[in-house]
């Protein structure tokens, strides 16, 4: 073999660092670079997804070292499944996002320059395969933070909006905090790796090879679990998120929330089960409650939104918990040597990484096109869509299905792999986790109907009814590079989601390497037709049998029905008999989610107010009605202010030490002297 | 003969640009001394790199891994900082800031403070480095005051007096040093040289020593800028010419962290204690914290910088405390990318406010759109300072906090405080600056290009690929200081 | 003369330069301060004389005579030009009242002492004792510095600190290599040209030598 | 794959299509009994769906794709469940398609996209049953899904069939676990939630501000408002014989005697026949309640279950 994957990887890296010399070629011609660049892109993305998809296939390990680094310290490079896993995941959506680029980027020629965007596109996938490369400390943080700049620059794109510039510092910021707790948590291992004597502890096979004392271990587990959590924006860090992901560039939040939130759950899969593998079971349950809290608050927030591409957001918040609670669950039952459900609640939590990144891919993608031709993210504006644009409608609509779990599409597969573990639960020794394992099941299926609910009103508000804006803005569907980036994406997502059992035994590579048992064994028994987690008698799911079954049945039906035509009428609908029903009459999104922020309401920081302008002669018929609702994240009261001003305080307090008198300033040194010489004597 | 060469160049040159004063080629002659200061520079690193550790003019000079590095860098900054003041300042004489014997003097002091520099980085006998880092202040005060503003008087009269309190103590130290050194090596030069200083460390009386340490960190803390003594600093960055702060920013706080750290390294030679690196370690966190927390409050875009240089030596002086392998690589590391780093955000400053007329930073705006080369500069300036990779700063901050958590794990939280706040606030400044449209007010110029795209790539390439005469004389050094 | 008598002057002469470095502290006349300063410029030069008779380092002569030169001509002469060409001759005050400094100068003197015993105990030089006199020197000068407010004579706290430094290096230790002493000559005399055009700066920029108005570069508001 | 168990399927499917109106025209005619009204025939949901077929179809003008294929989408997903819930028998090939969660699922299309419908017309009506279904749903879910759990915990399964066989198999103390008790109680009032009864949800009413499932289809007519009418009426049958095989399996057929199937049959009539009284019983009993107020009611569903599943750690 000529060619090992991991060649094919660092081309398609180098491909796209090399974009920065391709792009200014044609400076003069914008439409040809975005064009060129990123058909390449798509190409490189492509080189990626093989090298992936080849090695998880092959279950291989291959090491590289490069030349640059410090000396003593050189770049390591690594690739092995899960790394390949997430190097497929992060390839194949880069591809659709890349193809559907072409289109999208095209609306930006003439308003602002491309370059930039261009550029800071492929530096930022590079930095996410760099990531997933990496293999040793430092070359794991510098691409960290590569990938964290590049993606910095893209929100800023458009950086006269203050917006912009607000979501870009609060997402940097956030970002770099948390990049130096992961630092620190790997100068701890590193330190007790090889106890400083030289640099080979950074290396990760050096973190591999030691056994940590228990409380160093945690600190290590805690301090990355942080960082990484800061950009997985796991509550209560993800305040950065909704921000930064409606202001950047479509095509960037389909990327930033598809991919590179699960360079996070990466890191945390990386760390935990590969780096330190022996832990306490209560850092599991740590990170499973995290999770269920980030699933359930990021769904409820996902439903006061009114912003389409903030809704958005806040799903991401919510599947990145669901892949958190796979993650603990497996943690849990490794830490009590259960490798078989341990590989279940794994293989759940990767499959549900890789079916996010597709729907959540394709949702930002359609939500883009839905912002291309109208101009406008406020749903409240929006409806009746899917006349002027049926395409993206169908396509949207897919991805609406598959993040709401509805069987036959791929969320609902991961998510019901998730309840299997839960269900086996039971077999835990630990009696409190016996009891409080079905608490979190139901915790998770109450997000997942929340997020049908959500869904329903994200479809229903922006395409179905009628436009309920005031001005009527002339739409039309999106270009063909952008349908078919989305149609690919959605493909994918119907495929994952009915033929799982292929996916699931060409990844059990992963559970292999890192927990020691698959379940492909048993999903398979049946044949691929059927997926049986743990046994047949245990339980058992068909996706396609589902799919299949549906369509035989609406096709039969709508046959039998229509062998005699029947003619359609349309009318006006039902006005209770009062004339002159106007598209304001319609159900939007506060009004939808009402009953849900009714319920739920003391999780969030609501502000509401009703005022009858105009009173008319009956104070029952008021001329007009001024409703005001404003819903804050409560983590802002909670968390961010008091930090910001403290901060601002010990800055006052740190200023007076500077007041201008010089003798104030030799008295300073005056003191130093006499308490440095009390010090010595 | 490279190291002469090194000191006579800009002496020479200096004398010549007093006399050349305000002529139209002055900044010309000022870059050719520079450049071939640098040349010499080169073929003493070369010189050094091939043969080792070299001792010159019976003693008098020392060249080994630790200075010879830091005298490149001086020499390669002061080479770039009169490309860029070239440009500066015939700007600042057209806006008439400067006058003709203002520029006559500039020149020559400028190349007189190169000088200082050189002495001190290049010779052997600590009394001689105390004299070098005296003439480094007195040939930067009046330089501060060039412009005869009220607050640049201030400025400078503040630079003047604190420093000269501080070397003062500095003088004291080194006098205890002798005092100590000459029972043991016997009376005369041989007693300050600082090869039989470090040779016979051992013998020499530690409560003398540990004496002498407090003076000479105060002295040359206050030098380095170190909280509480570093007030001086602020004011001379912010007051004094652009190219001024960056070479103060770039080479002298290095320059005094090196005699600072030479001392100690004779002073732990003798206690055979953690005594001095305790000390030096308190000053470096508490400088860490204060320069983080003032940085957020400041509207002078140089201030800012300024403090921001507090920070960075306050990191340094810290890793040399906390010793070790991997800290002291570290900090040797962080002067280097720090001063390039640094005078490189000093350019792209200069020029920037010579854009806008104003140093306040509410009024800078849309640098990036005015001119691609200042605004980006500045912004990954600022990325690097910050400590983002893939730029150097990351890579020495990186050894540096690792290492802090094996040595000195009950410091690391305050550590990370300052480094998240530095970070906050400067991007919460910078941002706005080079983000956004171009403001009515703002002029485009001619800017210098290169000393910043020098400066940046160097540290990129730092970061990424750590060349081998580097690396091998880092841990020379580390060998050295240990 | 026998070392014992050597001993003897040269620690009359340290208590009279103590003696100076007090008066200075409390002196409230710019026209006494120098004089004052002056005057300890003399002991100090005539010290460094005598120290290096007794122990034969004849380069002591040079840095006597250097002493003998800038302290107590070339500086005092370049600071009454200043005067006069400032046209600064009133009465100037402290800014901490006058006991109070003399108790915390006393002070200061019985640290230095403490501070400096072990090292006495060490040396065996005759004149070993100095070396708490000059640290007391050089902490009075910077007290000086600090209560003074008026910039000649923050200035001539500085030249007194310096003083206590320069006896440090020429007494305490039977001096230092030559090359250093010149080296701290020049800077000193470069120091001194310095601050002569500051004051012509300072007065011209606030038509006065009251440091108190050089206080705009703040951060506490 | 062998003859006789497809056989079975296909009788189980037509029997649920043929069945579940005759059931709703049940529990109907026991209602009006019970409030002293003279009732109509058994048949009449016949009657009902099939004039409705042959009735032109009217849509509201903006009406999308989305509207027209809804009715088609819930038939085909209620129709699929039908095949396999066991009702006859537990030997079906179909049965491995999908466990109860997945089940639940299923069904959770059909509500999707009737949302969705609700939400195409574009009228406030619309828009207000399909916020309150999905609310209803999400609350329902955890409950549901908690039940759920405690079935599985009995049987170690979460496939209808086997859950069934395993009861079944076993002998009579299986069927008197408290957490069975406690789990069933809950699935009542899950399955009142769900098909839209009374206290929940009021079929019966077209009265603006209560009603919840009706507010969504008020548009529908001629054969798509059949469709839904009688995808209704199956959801209700099914969710009756789901409890049925989940609680009270006796009778059905286990794998491959066909004989047993007349037998099953008889017991299934039974069974549904005393289901639709105590569903009668219900709902004459309770009044409808504040919309609000669902909350509670489905919070006290969630408390029994989880109850249930307490009680199996505790007591089993």
């Amino acid at each position: 073999m000529i060619f090992s994957p991991l060649d094919l990887a660092s081309l398609s890296v180098l491909l796209f660092l090399l974009q920065v010399l391709l792009a200014p070629l044609f400076r003069k011609n914008e439409r040809a670079m975005v064009n060129i660049c990123f058909s390449l892109a798509a190409a490189a993305s492509l080189l990626a997804v093989a090298a992936g998809i080849w090695t998880v296939e092959n279950g291989t390990t291959e090491k590289a070292i490069l030349v640059l680094g410090l000396p003593d310290l050189p770049f390591h490079l690594r690739l092995d499944a899960l790394s390949g896993f997430f190097l497929t995941t992060i390839g194949l959506l880069a591809f659709y996002v890349s193809v559907y680029s072409i289109g999208y980027v095209r609306g930006f020629i003439g308003q602002r320059p491309v370059m930039r965007l261009v550029i800071f596109y492929s530096f930022f996938i590079a930095g996410m395969f760099m990531v997933v490369l990496a293999d040793d400390a430092l070359f794991f943080l510098i691409s960290w933070e590569f990938m964290a700049a590049a993606s910095y620059f893209l929100v800023m794109y458009e950086d006269e909006k203050a917006e912009n510039k607000r979501a870009a510092f609060l997402y940097l910021v956030i970002a770099h905090i948390g990049a130096v707790a992961i630092l620190l948590s790997f100068g701890v291992m590193a330190g007790l790796a090889t106890d400083f004597r030289d640099f080979s502890g950074y290396t990760f096979d050096a973190m591999r090879a030691s056994q940590f004392p228990v409380e160093w271990a945690t600190a290590a587990f805690f301090l990355s679990f942080f960082g990484f959590a800061a950009k997985a924006g796991i509550i209560p860090l993800h305040v950065w998120l909704p921000e930064a992901h409606p202001v950047a560039p479509s095509n960037i939040s389909a990327l930033m929330s598809g991919v590179m939130l699960k360079t996070a759950i990466y890191g945390i899969i990386r760390v935990t089960l590969d780096i330190i593998k022996v832990f306490p079971w209560w850092w599991g349950a740590v990170v499973l409650v995290f999770g269920l809290v980030s699933a359930v608050m990021g769904v409820l927030y996902a439903l006061m939104q009114h912003d389409l591409k903030r809704l958005l957001a806040y799903h991401s918040v919510e599947n990145i918990g669901i892949i958190l609670i796979g993650i603990g669950l497996s943690m849990v039952f490794m830490s009590f040597q259960m490798p078989l459900i341990a590989a279940l609640a794994l293989t759940a939590g990767v499959y549900h990484t890789m079916n996010h990144a597709m729907f959540k891919g394709l949702l930002f993608m359609g939500a883009g096109a839905v912002l291309h031709a109208t101009h406008e993210r406020n749903m409240e504006e929006m409806g009746g869509l899917i006349h002027k644009m049926p395409w993206t409608a169908v396509l949207f609509l897919i991805g609406c299905v598959s993040i709401s779990a509805l069987p036959p599409f791929n969320g609902f597969v991961s998510e019901w792999l998730t309840f299997q573990a839960f269900l086996l639960s039971p077999s835990l020794p630990a009696p409190i986790l016996k009891l409080l394992m079905p608490i979190g099941a139901a915790i998770l299926a109450l997000t997942g109907a929340l997020a049908a609910a959500c869904f329903v009103k994200a479809f229903g508000v922006t395409f179905l009814g009628r436009w309920r804006g005031h001005h009527k803005p002339k739409i039309q569907e999106v270009n063909w590079p952008m349908r078919i980036g989305m149609m690919m994406a959605a493909a994918t997502c119907l495929l994952l989601g009915i033929l799982p059992t292929l996916f699931i035994g060409w990844m059990d590579t992963i559970p292999v390497q890192l927990v020691g048992s698959t379940i492909s064994a048993s999903a398979g028994t049946y044949g691929w037709l059927w997926l049986t987690p743990v046994a047949s008698e245990r339980a058992s799911y068909s996706g396609i049998t589902v799919f299949l079954g549906i369509l035989a049945v609406v096709a039969a039906v709508y046959i039998l029905l229509h062998v005699k035509p029947g003619a359609i009428r349309r009318g006006h609908v039902w006005d209770c008999g009062f004339e002159k029903l106007t598209e304001r009459m319609q159900y939007n999104a506060t009004s939808f989610s009402m009953p849900i922020r009714r319920i739920f309401g003391y999780l969030f920081n609501i502000k509401e107010q009703v005022d009858l302008a105009q009173q008319s002669a009956h104070s029952a018929f008021p001329k007009r009605l001024n409703y005001y609702l404003r819903v804050r994240d409560r983590a802002w009261g909670w968390l961010y202010k008091p930090i910001a001003e403290a901060s601002f305080w010990l800055s006052r307090k740190v200023g007076m030490l500077q007041q201008g008198r010089i003798q104030t300033y030799l008295i300073y040194s005056f003191i130093t002297i006499i308490l440095l010489l009390v010090f010595v004597i | 003969m490279p190291l002469l060469t090194l000191l006579v160049v800009p002496l020479f040159a200096a004398v010549v640009l007093a006399f050349v004063g305000d002529r139209k080629y002055a900044p010309e002659i000022n870059i050719a001394g520079s450049a071939a200061t640098f040349l010499a520079g080169i073929a003493l690193a070369l010189d050094v790199y091939t043969n080792g550790p070299m001792l010159a003019g019976n003693k008098f000079f020392f060249v080994d891994a630790f200075n010879v590095y830091l005298a490149m860098l001086t020499s390669f900054v002061s080479m770039t900082t009169a490309i860029f003041s070239r440009r500066y300042m015939r700007r600042e004489r057209e806006h008439g800031r400067v006058g003709h014997w203002g520029m006559r003097f500039y020149h020559a002091m400028f190349q007189l403070f190169i000088f200082a520099m050189f002495l001190c980085l290049l010779t052997n006998n600590i009394g001689v480095l105390w004299i070098a880092m005296e003439l480094a202040t007195l040939s930067t005060v009046l330089l501060v005051s060039l412009y005869r503003t009220p607050t640049a008087i201030e400025a400078a009269w503040k630079y003047f007096i604190l420093c000269g309190v501080g070397i003062a103590q500095a003088l004291f130290g080194t006098v205890l040093l002798y005092f100590a050194a000459e029972k043991v090596l016997g009376e005369g030069g041989e007693a300050l040289l600082w090869t039989n200083l470090i040779q016979s460390s051992g013998k020499l009386e530690p409560t003398i020593l540990s004496l002498a340490f407090v003076f000479l960190m105060v002295g040359y803390g206050t030098k380095v800028g170190l909280v509480p003594l570093h007030n001086w600093l602020p004011d001379a960055h912010s007051e004094g010419p652009t190219p001024i702060s960056a070479v103060l920013s770039g080479l002298l706080l290095n320059v005094a962290l090196y005699a600072l750290v030479r001392c100690k390294a004779i002073v732990d030679g003798s206690t055979h204690t953690h005594y001095a690196g305790n000390i030096m370690m308190g000053f470096g966190i508490i400088s860490i914290l204060v320069a983080a927390f003032s940085l957020l409050r400041q509207k002078d875009i140089k201030r800012m910088f300024s403090y921001s240089s507090i920070e960075h030596m306050g990191i340094a002086t810290f890793a040399f405390g906390l010793g070790g392998p991997i800290a002291t690589y570290g900090a040797l590391l962080h002067m280097l990318v720090h001063s390039l780093a640094k005078s490189s955000i000093f350019f792209t400053v200069g020029h920037a406010s010579q854009m806008h007329r104003t140093q306040d930073m509410d009024k800078i705006k849309g640098l990036i759109r005015g001119n691609p080369l200042v605004g980006w500069g500045m912004m990954f300036g600022a990325m690097a300072i910050v400590g983002m990779p893939p730029f150097g700063i990351f890579t020495s901050e990186f050894l540096i906090l690792t290492a802090t958590i094996k040595d000195a794990p009950l410091m690391t939280p305050f550590l990370l405080l300052g480094l998240a706040v530095a970070f906050a606030a400067i991007f919460r400044k910078v941002q706005p600056m080079v983000a956004g449209e171009i403001p009515s007010y703002q002029k485009s110029m001619k800017v210098a290009h290169l000393p910043v795209l020098l400066h940046m790539a160097i540290v990129l390439a730092v970061g990424l690929y750590m060349p081998i005469f580097l690396n091998q004389w880092f841990h020379k050094a580390v060998q050295i200081l240990k | 003369m026998d070392i014992h008598t050597t001993a003897q002057i040269i620690n009359f002469l340290a208590a009279m330069v103590l003696l100076t470095a007090f008066g200075m502290l409390v002196q409230r006349r710019i026209y006494g301060l120098i004089h004052l300063f002056a005057w300890q410029g003399l002991f100090l030069s005539v010290s460094t004389a005598i120290v290096g008779y007794a122990a034969g380092r004849h380069h002591l002569y040079i840095s006597s005579v250097l002493t003998l030169a800038l302290k107590v001509i070339l500086l005092p002469y370049i600071l009454n030009a200043l005067i006069h060409k400032l046209k600064i001759r009133k009465e100037i005050e402290t800014v901490v009242n006058v006991p109070l400094t003399m108790l915390i100068g006393i002070a200061l003197v019985i640290f230095s002492y403490s501070l400096t015993a072990p090292v006495r105990e060490m040396s065996t030089l005759v004149t070993r004792s100095i070396l708490a006199i000059a640290l007391a020197t050089v902490m009075i000068g910077l007290l000086m510095m600090i209560t003074r407010r008026h910039a000649v004579t923050q200035i001539i706290g500085f030249l007194a600190m310096e003083n206590g430094l320069f006896f440090a290096a020429t007494s305490a230790t039977y001096g230092m290599p030559l090359v250093v002493e010149l080296g701290v000559a020049i800077d000193v005399l470069i120091a001194a040209f310095i601050f002569g055009i500051f004051f012509f700066h300072i007065n011209t920029t606030f038509d006065s030598l009251d440091v108190e108005q050089m206080a705009r570069l703040k951060e506490g508001e | 794959m062998k003859f006789l168990p497809l056989l079975m399927e296909i009788m189980q499917l037509l029997l649920l299509l043929a069945a579940a109106p005759l059931f709703a025209g049940w529990v109907k005619m026991v209602k009006c009994w019970s409030q002293g009204r003279t009732s109509p025939s058994l048949l009449q949901p016949y009657r009902d769906i099939a004039k409705l077929f042959s009735k032109d179809v009217v849509l509201a003008e903006n009406a999308s794709w989305i509207f027209r294929f809804t009715p088609y989408i819930v038939f085909g997903a209620t129709l699929l469940a039908g095949g396999i819930i066991p009702i006859l028998s537990v030997d079906l090939p179909l049965s491995a398609t999908a466990d109860v969660i997945a089940l639940v699922a299923l069904f959770a299309i059909a509500r999707f996209f009737t949302a969705l419908a609700g939400m195409d017309i574009g009228t406030a009506f619309g828009g207000m049953g399909s916020s309150r279904e999905m609310m209803i749903a999400s609350l329902a879910e955890p409950a549901m899904l908690m039940a759920v759990f405690t079935m599985s915990l009995a049987s170690k399964s979460t496939s209808l069939s086997h859950i069934a066989q395993a009861i079944l198999q076993s002998d009579i103390h299986m069927a008197l676990r408290p957490s069975l008790a406690f789990a069933f109680l809950a699935f009542v009032m899950i399955a009142i939630a769900e098909t839209g009864r009374i206290p929940v949800d009021n079929p019966a009413t077209h009265l603006e501000l209560t009603m919840i499932h009706e507010a969504m289809i008020l548009e529908y007519s001629g054969r798509h408002l059949a469709l839904i009418e009688w995808a209704g009426m199956m959801k209700l049958f099914l969710y009756m014989s789901l409890g049925a095989a989940a609680f009270f399996p006796w009778g059905i057929a286990g794998a491959g005697n066909m004989a047993a199937i007349p037998l099953a049959l008889i017991y299934l009539i039974i069974k549904f026949a005393l289901a639709g009284v105590v569903l009668v019983l219900i709902e004459t009993g309770l009044a409808k309640m504040r919309f609000f107020r669902v909350t509670e009611f489905l919070g006290a569903a969630f408390l029994l279950a989880t109850l249930g599943m307490l009680a199996h750690f505790i007591l089993e």
